[in-house]
């Protein structure tokens, strides 16, 4: 494949500009390489009618776009995205964290049973739910969730052990039983017991 | 002599094909009837499974006796055609999906991920609280989400339930008969609990004819067995 | 401007698969239309030589990602660890849903002649699988299960038509007939089969 091609690549998977010292280093090409590939990738952008992104450069630096002309339509779809009403889903991880806080995603993912990596993410963005940075001195320790004060205050409580019937419902038996089997095979675990056995000695 | 170590299986077509293919033999009745008493000395072999596993075991051990026994006595007639060609028909489709499964391993091997745009990191952008949610109404959806949790954490449970292994089930037959010197298959059922129980009872039964340690007798089609010390 | 370029800018922007339904909202055109621009685009895409990026399909939702042959390129860049290893059963699973998706548990289950239940939750944790929500009316049909965006891109694939042997894999009328016909070839007289087994054969 060519340097545009794999600049191409970069260009769209990046969420920042993009000097073209920086992708001359990601794809191992020469500068000036690079340079002549991106003039081509401009060149055909612009030949190309109605296109829904564009690429901005500013001095230096590079970087995908999309089209001035849907700003608005943009604006709005992810302002919806972000801040439209939550989903059953997205409330359900709210109230989990808000009982459980802090824990981890691996932790809050088993009591859900699905991956809830986008969730979390727009439980983030929207002030909902935090992460707890700094309070363990192992750095490799998983980050842990816990729900913001804000959110505590929009309930009109000081802390989540305030919440209805907290002490109960945080503490459930067989919560703790999915939680304590998790952490005790932190590989994933597997369905039904593998036999393994041996065949028959070959007579 | 040599051994020849049978892969991790999971379930009776898993096991089955396994067999088959360590014999190298396409799947045909042939085949299922080949290797019929090698799938029941596995089975006698299963570490502790849990009664339902341990009964799909059986229903297949069941259909390779079926298979064998027709095979055995092509004379007499034999009725459901369809069931037993199910079996071989069902671990045909399985093998194609085993040998599906290779290619796609082989596919990510091959380490062509695609990525979709890094997201930005997160930072919160505001608060935007759902609409009319309260505390009560997070202990309601807290409560449902407990009670899913139920049946997640209860299967292991399950699974230990009550398990009857072949083994068990020899020597207790073997017990009873040096008690009686003859005991009747009804009576070895007595405290049978579970259909997958009497069939483990039948297949310890024909293990130790096998092994000649008992003789069975049987008036006519249907009538008690007698089971006598050898 | 047209529908497929607003189209594009919305693609090009979210991040995470959009379906249909949900571009036609939020642009305010009909699916109609919005599906006819999509098809457009795509093929555009088809078409384009050397692309830094693809569209992926998965059921009725779209999104773009890099292309296959740039992954090794844009892992380093993105420093990304995400695709872990597979256990044997658990890819053996996956398989099956991605030839045969969607699929209830129950059918899954008659396929492999063993429970699933311990994988699924796993495969759905790890956003491998997922379960199609909502997407009947009748609240009592059980619920079934799919393949990923992710694993898409696990793949390497665009959809998952291009797993190999699709259309002979992707339904129990299409193997039966693959599997008859390979019957067919190995003996095309219908001989009787010979009974090899330590029984002698009577006649």
């Amino acid at each position: 494949m060519s340097v545009k091609s794999e600049i191409e690549s970069l260009l769209f998977v990046s969420s920042r500009p993009l000097s073209v010292k920086r992708l001359a280093e990601a794809t191992g090409h020469d500068k000036k390489d690079v340079q002549q590939a991106l003039e081509e990738l401009l060149a055909e952008y612009d030949a190309r009618p109605e296109s829904g992104f564009t690429v901005l450069r500013n001095g230096d630096e590079v970087q995908l776009a999309t089209s001035p002309e849907h700003a608005e339509l943009v604006k709005t779809f992810l302002k919806d995205e972000t801040f439209g009403e939550l989903t059953r889903p997205a409330l359900e991880t709210l109230t989990i964290v808000g009982y459980r806080g802090p824990l981890t995603k691996a932790e809050l993912e088993q009591i859900r049973g699905v991956n809830c990596s986008l969730i979390l993410r727009n439980l983030l963005i929207r002030g909902l739910v935090e992460t707890e940075g700094g309070k363990t001195d192992d750095p490799s320790a998983p980050a842990t969730y816990r729900v913001t004060f804000d959110f505590l205050r929009y309930l009109g409580i000081r802390q989540t052990n305030e919440l209805p019937d907290f002490a109960a419902l945080s503490s459930d038996e067989n919560l703790q039983k999915l939680l304590d089997a998790a952490a005790a095979k932190a590989a994933p675990t597997e369905a039904a017991p593998e036999a393994s056995i041996e065949a028959p000695q070959a007579e | 002599m040599y051994e020849i170590k049978i892969e991790k299986f999971e379930g009776p077509l898993d096991l089955l094909l396994k067999l088959i293919e360590r014999e190298e033999l396409d799947i045909t009745e042939v085949s299922l009837a080949k290797v019929a008493d090698q799938y029941i000395e596995q089975l006698q072999k299963l570490p502790e499974i849990s009664a339902e596993e341990l009964a799909d075991f059986l229903v297949t051990a069941a259909k390779l006796l079926y298979i064998k026994s027709k095979m055995l006595l092509p004379l007499l007639h034999w009725g459901e055609e369809e069931e037993e060609g199910d079996l071989e028909r069902r671990l045909r489709m399985y093998k194609e999906y085993v040998e599906a499964a290779k290619k796609v391993l082989a596919m990510l091997g091959k380490k062509r991920h695609t990525y979709v745009r890094e997201k930005p990191p997160v930072s919160a952008l505001g608060f935007a609280p759902p609409k009319d949610f309260t505390g009560e109404k997070m202990a309601e959806l807290f409560r449902d989400i407990l009670k899913r949790l139920i049946p997640v954490v209860k299967t292991p449970e399950g699974v230990i339930e009550r398990t009857v292994s072949i083994h068990e089930k020899i020597r207790h037959i073997q017990e009873l008969i040096s008690k009686h010197a003859k005991v009747s298959f009804h009576h070895l059922l007595k405290n049978a609990e579970t259909r997958s129980e009497i069939i483990v009872s039948f297949l310890a039964l024909l293990e130790l004819v096998k092994q000649r340690h008992v003789t069975v007798s049987q008036e006519n089609s249907f009538s008690e067995i007698h089971l006598e010390k050898v």
